[in-house]
């Protein structure tokens, strides 16, 4: 029988697609939101009981600058090898898909190690007081995100060494987790200055 | 081509499309399953028990609290069961079984085979049920917070709760909060990318504006209990100092934090039920929706209001005068856009020719409630009078009229309404009338007095109170009409049982409504749609061509959906849904593992990271059986249309 | 089999957990307590302990533990030894070199709270029912955070 | 059913205005007079637009259909309709909502010098009333009593020492949180000498019900006379028998908790007793001040307020009675 030709067909349409035309960066950014909501209430937190006293930080040293900018500038510079394997994955090049998830693979593993000595750096304890508990919840929130990236990126790098990298879809998925890497540090930035400057500024 | 090959060609497309989206079988397959209508359905269920043992619990109150000084529960277990009350009803019925409509009926109305990642809403049903056996595991072995499901500290903190029993409330808070999360970002994803060719943004029926806006709202509004919650049981657990003013932290912090989220909440709750009476209204009048876009603007208006209204909880902190004016006038600001709603259903009703049977009753019921319970709530809005009536009984006479005429009567009149769909029989009509009165006269009986005794004076959350107080008559006719509520609540059990087994077989469409989960057979196929189709209007039922168009070239031999664009639904590529698999069932065991450790000692996150990992690699790493294109198939496809 | 195993759990679970969580609100007049240490594993008992003991200025000599012109609870030595039974005694009765006696100015249940706390102090007690921080200046690291010292190891010193 | 709710509202009314001692809409003092004001003015608006509103679904739902009703002229005639109660609504709130806030004005200053201050403290489960003086020594200490002078502006410095409370005296002013770590002012005035109650209006645990307070209100002569009487050391025991109490008291768990000034008895623990003959209630005000109550509580005070920091107490019947005599001189 003869469909009227407002039939709409679709059978050409690709399995899927980069950015905001596919489902995998709405559900990626849903999360980013999620998650960076609650970074902000902590943030807020933090300010929040700076108000309650008249010194900060109470009672305590301030956090030493040295480990907490190594780590900055690690997760800095830790967007161009994350920036070359979301682009190679947008253009479908498994070899440098492979090359540069190795490589930000590799800054994960540093700013991890790095981060510990940043916990012994801060020069309070979490049940010192109120500025020390919100110090470690920032720290210890952040350092999730940090790890659970850093495993999620091993998983996909594993992925992309079997026959499953070849199929399209994982490109997709290499790219948005490119955009989380992203999130994961940008979101550092505010804690970055919160933690190490809140307690010389303000 | 014959007619005859074109019928056994569609058939051969419906055994394909049967085969591809099979409920798995077996006992595994049960904790596979991951299709939204099964999902949904386990949602609503679960969520309508936890609403019983709830309702148990607040007929318990009732007979303490029927005369003075009354000891049929002492004051521990009167504590543990208001608490617990709140919380089941909160977070273990009215957010997640608005949530489960919205699986069950948004890919329905929009017209897709499945809801966005569908793992990822089989492993949220789990987690909200672990959650929930946890909370009644507690409960029944004493450990049941007390605390109010607000556990203001320092009363919930370490120095006066011993004991688990506050640990309980903040870790079901985590528990629900992941899941209605997990829920938001699915139906953000499905509504913005699996929309029928032809459903724009200004097509999408009322009901799937409301659940929008409610997952927006679940997105912005829970990270800040969560955050708050968490602070509250490392306060507990390793000794942080978030609420100790010795140490620099702060009492109010919390109650910032959680009315944060806590107002949001009752929006969270009521803004699914205007999608609910908005769906009826125009199924019942038969009319095309009266003021869509106004209705839609309130909508979003709402929700954006319900974020700055948190303080007019605290106005009897002593927090400074100018600032509570702002919350008042906010306060005052959001009765607006509830206004132009209910204006706007009284005037679809004045104009259109309604057909009252029970789903339209429930609906009509809900405006006479609704609007007395709002109208309380602008008496609360006000810096003065609310400081007299503020934790009075007044104030859970208007809650309750808000949340259970606001968002549980539309939800029983949805349940007649949808029911029909989910299980292809009609509830019996006649018992659902019975049903609605029962329950209407028996509501206001039970909390119309509540007003009364509060303006009397009678604080809440007590668990007996003096005889000389003249407390005692309105008390005692709240008791007496909790009885009608409890036989209206068996009623519709006794409904549902009966028609689910022998009930009159329902059709497709039996109400003639207007929207794509009525084009459909009852109850639904596993495939939902066997052709895709095409919207060319509003209400796409009612506006639809004499030979509908259809979508085709989607395949039948995998789960493939039609993933459109954000604005005007136009296709933008095809996607494949995972197929079931039992990971997301363990990932949700190991995660409620490791969040019930964490109440008893700080190394939880240690012993259950590994367990986690697993879990999660296996629910991510590719199955058998759902290949996609590779980068060889990708040089056979023309250029063009691979961009 | 699934189903012994659920009730199983919720045996332990419920064992557990009623002790830790008993509320023993309205106790008789005349409180001589038959069992010994009604208070162990119980969550409530020790926190009254914990309250008590602030309230009746036990820190005036025992600081918050730490010891002063008392001796130290917080560590592992015990001169009278470390069963409930024998710091109610301690309590009740008194010991030489000024620790006086209680018996006539608290309660025996009381005492008894205070005895479930004492020990709590140095972690001897279930992880569950150790009270956490107080909210006061923190003077000490919270009961809940104590190491447990091993008490067979310990005792008579 | 309407009908049923308005009838109900009516007696609702009735009740409120004739029911008594812990009632916001019968107002003593200015603060509760005013806000009062306020409550009956938000009723009637609010009760205008509800029954304005519900005739309006009445008639929508009741009414006979035309065949004109589809006509897009009857939408857009429908439309200004609810634009009209739209923009009638926003009126009606502006309205409410300035009426608030100058209510709400009213009812943070003083209107009159002369302010007595009075420290009001949360303790799970009881009140404890300081009257602050220049003399230290002639502080007094009201437990669950709040004594107020009539016609004089009075300062509450409300103030916790566990958790979250809410002195509330609804006959007077709107409830005040007391939040540990924060201290907060009320100002409240009682126009006439009389009885009040308040209750603590915040859970704060198992007592939560069983938290309340009484308030005498006295001419300030009277009030004056009354803290004079309350700045004397304890009346030393009248009578053998009291003599006897008092040993008993001193040389028992009594004393480890209260005080009783003129004595050894010194301890803030508990209420202070040293007039508790005097007051009207007990337990913050779960018993009436007599033989029988007094007995009862101080036998198990658990068997009357649960969880309450009263424990029951070990004495043979004469210490008891003795005691109780004692106590009971305690004027």
């Amino acid at each position: 029988m003869n469909r009227p030709a407002a039939n709409v067909d679709v059978a050409a349409l690709p399995d899927h697609a980069f950015g905001h035309h596919g489902m995998i960066w709405w559900g990626t950014v849903s999360f980013m939101v999620i998650e960076g909501t609650m970074f902000i209430t902590v943030l807020v937190t933090y300010y929040y009981l700076r108000l309650r006293v008249p010194f900060w930080p109470p009672s305590v040293a301030d956090p030493s600058l040295t480990w907490g900018t190594v780590n900055t500038l690690i997760l800095l510079v830790s967007c161009i090898p994350n920036h070359l394997a979301k682009k190679a994955a947008e253009d479908y090049d498994l070899g440098r898909v492979r090359l540069w998830l190795v490589v930000a693979m590799a800054f994960g593993l540093a700013f991890l190690v790095v981060r510990a000595f940043e916990f012994a750096s801060l020069a309070v304890w979490w049940d010192t007081n109120a500025y020390g508990s919100v110090v470690w919840t920032l720290m210890g929130l952040h350092t999730t995100h940090l790890a659970t990236d850093f495993l999620d990126t091993g998983v996909l790098t594993v992925l992309m060494f079997t026959r499953h990298g070849r199929e399209l879809r994982r490109f997709v998925d290499i790219s948005e987790n490119g955009l989380y890497w992203y999130f994961v540090v940008a979101s550092w930035i505010p804690i970055y200055l919160t933690v190490y400057f809140a307690p010389r500024w303000l | 081509m014959s007619a005859a090959a074109a019928r056994d060609e569609a058939e051969r497309e419906r055994r394909a499309l049967e085969r591809t989206w099979a409920v798995p079988g077996g006992f595994l397959g049960w904790f596979k399953v991951s299709d939204h209508r099964t999902i949904g359905k386990r949602y609503i269920v679960t969520a309508f028990v936890f609403f019983i043992l709830a309702g148990i619990q607040a007929a318990l109150m009732r007979l303490q609290l029927a005369i003075p000084e009354n000891t049929v529960l002492g004051p521990d277990r009167y504590n543990q069961l208001f608490t617990v009350h709140g919380m089941t009803m909160m977070f273990l019925f009215a957010v997640p079984v608005m949530e489960a409509m919205g699986i069950y009926l948004v890919p329905l109305m929009i017209g897709t085979r499945n809801i966005a990642f569908p793992r990822l809403n089989s492993y949220s049903y789990y987690v909200y049920l672990f959650g929930g056996i946890m909370l009644y595991a507690a409960l029944f072995t004493n450990t049941g917070p007390d605390t109010g499901w607000f556990s203001y500290v320092p009363l919930a903190g370490p120095d006066f709760s011993p004991g688990k029993r506050v640990d309980m409330f903040a870790q079901l808070i985590t528990f629900t909060e992941v899941a209605a999360l997990a829920v938001a970002v699915e139906l953000v994803v499905t509504i913005f990318k699996l929309r029928a060719p032809g459903m724009s943004l200004n097509r999408m029926p009322l009901f799937v504006w409301a659940m929008l806006a409610t997952a927006f709202m679940v997105i912005f509004a829970m990270p800040a209990v969560v955050s708050s919650s968490t602070f509250l049981l490392l306060d507990r657990l390793v000794g942080t100092h978030f609420y100790n003013p010795a140490e620099g932290g702060d009492a109010l912090l919390w109650q910032h934090l959680f009315w944060f989220f806590g107002h949001p909440e009752v929006y969270i709750i009521f803004v699914p039920a205007l999608g609910i009476v908005s769906s009826i209204i125009v199924t019942f009048t038969q009319r095309p929706a009266f003021g869509y876009t106004a209705l839609v603007l309130a909508l979003i208006a709402t929700g954006f209001v319900s974020f700055s209204l948190w303080v007019h909880h605290m106005f009897a902190t002593g927090l400074p005068l100018l600032g509570l004016s702002f919350f008042t006038a906010a306060s005052m600001i959001i009765a607006i856009p509830s206004g132009v709603q209910i204006f706007c259903w009284i005037a679809a009703l004045w104009r259109g020719r309604p057909r009252f049977q029970t789903p339209l009753l429930f609906v009509v019921g809900f405006i006479v409630i609704f609007v007395l319970g709002g109208l309380s709530g602008v008496t609360l809005a006000s810096v003065p009078l609310d400081l007299q009536v503020h934790d009075t009984y007044y104030v859970v006479a208007h809650f309750h009229y808000v949340l259970i005429g606001g968002a549980v009567f539309p939800l029983i009149g949805g349940i007649y309404y949808w029911f029909p769909k989910m299980t292809g029989r009609l509830l019996n009509e006649p018992l659902g009338r019975w049903n609605f009165w029962t329950l209407f006269v028996g509501f206001n009986i039970t909390f119309f007095p509540m007003h009364i005794v509060g303006l009397q004076g009678m604080p809440r959350r007590v668990y007996t109170y003096p005889a000389n107080m003249g407390w005692t008559t309105s008390n005692l006719i709240s008791t007496f009409g909790a009885l009608f509520l409890v036989a209206g609540g068996v009623m519709l059990i006794a409904n549902v049982i009966r028609s689910a087994r022998s009930g009159a077989l329902a059709g497709d469409n039996p109400w003639g409504a207007d929207t794509l989960e009525w084009s459909t057979s009852s109850p639904p196929p596993v495939y939902n749609f066997l052709e895709l189709p095409v919207v060319e209007g509003r209400h796409a039922l009612w506006e639809r061509s004499a030979d509908p168009p259809v979508v085709t070239g989607v395949r039948s031999d995998k789960r493939e959906v039609l993933v459109t664009d954000v604005m005007d639904a136009e296709p933008v590529h095809l996607s494949d849904m995972p197929i079931p698999t039992i990971w997301p069932f363990i990932s949700a065991v190991v995660t409620a593992g490791f969040f019930v450790t964490s109440i008893f000692t700080p190394w939880a996150l240690v012993y259950w990271a590994v367990p986690i990992f697993v879990a999660l690699t296996g629910w991510f790493w590719p199955k058998q059986g759902e290949e996609g294109d590779t980068l060889e198939d990708k040089q056979a496809i023309p250029a063009e249309s691979a961009a | 089999m699934i189903r012994a195993l659920i009730v199983l759990l919720c045996v332990t679970l419920a064992a557990s957990a009623c002790d830790r969580e008993k509320r023993p609100f309205a106790q008789p007049a005349n409180t001589t307590v038959e069992k010994p240490d009604p208070y162990r594993d119980n969550a409530y008992g020790i926190s009254e302990g914990k309250r008590l003991f602030t309230q009746y200025n036990c820190s005036g000599c025992h600081a918050n533990g730490g010891g002063g012109i008392g001796p130290a609870l917080m560590d592992d030595e015990w001169r009278y030894g470390y069963e409930a039974a024998d710091v109610f005694a301690t309590i009740a009765g008194g010991r030489p070199n000024g620790m006086p006696a209680f018996r006539d100015k608290v309660t025996e249940d009381q005492m008894w709270q205070l005895a479930a706390y004492v020990l709590s102090m140095s972690g001897q007690a279930r992880l569950d029912v150790l009270p956490g921080r107080s909210d006061h200046l923190r003077s000490r690291t919270a009961e809940n955070l104590t190491p447990a010292t091993d008490r067979r190891q310990t005792g008579h010193k | 059913m309407i009908i049923r709710s308005l009838t109900l509202l009516v007696l609702a009314v009735v009740a409120i205005g004739c029911s008594g001692l812990q009632a916001p809409l019968n107002p003593a003092g200015p603060s509760a007079r005013s806000i009062a004001w306020l409550t009956w003015t938000f009723f009637t608006i609010c009760g205008v637009v509800y029954a304005v509103t519900l005739s309006a679904l009445i008639w929508a739902v009741m009414r006979r259909r035309r065949d004109e009703d589809d006509s897009p002229r009857t939408s857009r005639r429908l439309g200004t309709v609810v634009g009209a109660a739209t923009a009638v609504t926003v009126m009606t709130l502006v309205v409410l909502t300035i009426s608030s806030i100058v209510a709400g004005r009213g009812l943070t200053t003083p209107s009159g010098a002369g302010a007595v201050v009075i420290d009001a403290i949360g303790h799970q489960w009881w009140w404890e009333f300081n009257y602050q003086d220049v003399a230290p020594s002639d502080w007094v200490n009201s437990p669950n009593e709040l004594h107020l002078p009539a016609g004089v502006p009075v300062v509450i410095r409300a103030l916790s020492r566990d958790v979250i409370h809410s002195f509330w005296v609804p006959n007077l002013q709107g409830k005040r949180d007391l939040i540990p770590g924060i201290l907060t002012y009320l100002w409240l005035q009682a126009d006439q000498p009389g009885e009040y109650r308040g209750q603590c209006a915040e859970f704060c645990g198992p007592q939560h019900a069983h938290m309340a307070f009484r308030v005498v209100v006295q001419p300030v002569g009277e009030f004056q006379e009354w803290l004079r009487q309350q700045r004397q050391s304890a009346a030393s025991p009248a009578s053998a028998e009291a003599q006897h109490g008092q040993d008993v008291f001193m040389q028992s768990t009594c004393r480890t908790c209260h005080t009783i000034r003129g004595t050894e008895a010194g301890s803030r623990v508990g209420p202070e007793l040293t007039h508790v003959g005097s007051r009207r209630s007990i337990a913050a005000e779960a018993l009436p001040n007599d033989r029988t109550s007094l007995t009862t509580w101080i036998r198990n005070a658990q068997l009357v307020k649960p969880g309450s920091r009263m424990p029951p107490n070990p004495l043979s019947e004469t210490d008891l009675k003795a005691v109780v005599a004692y106590i009971q001189g305690l004027r």
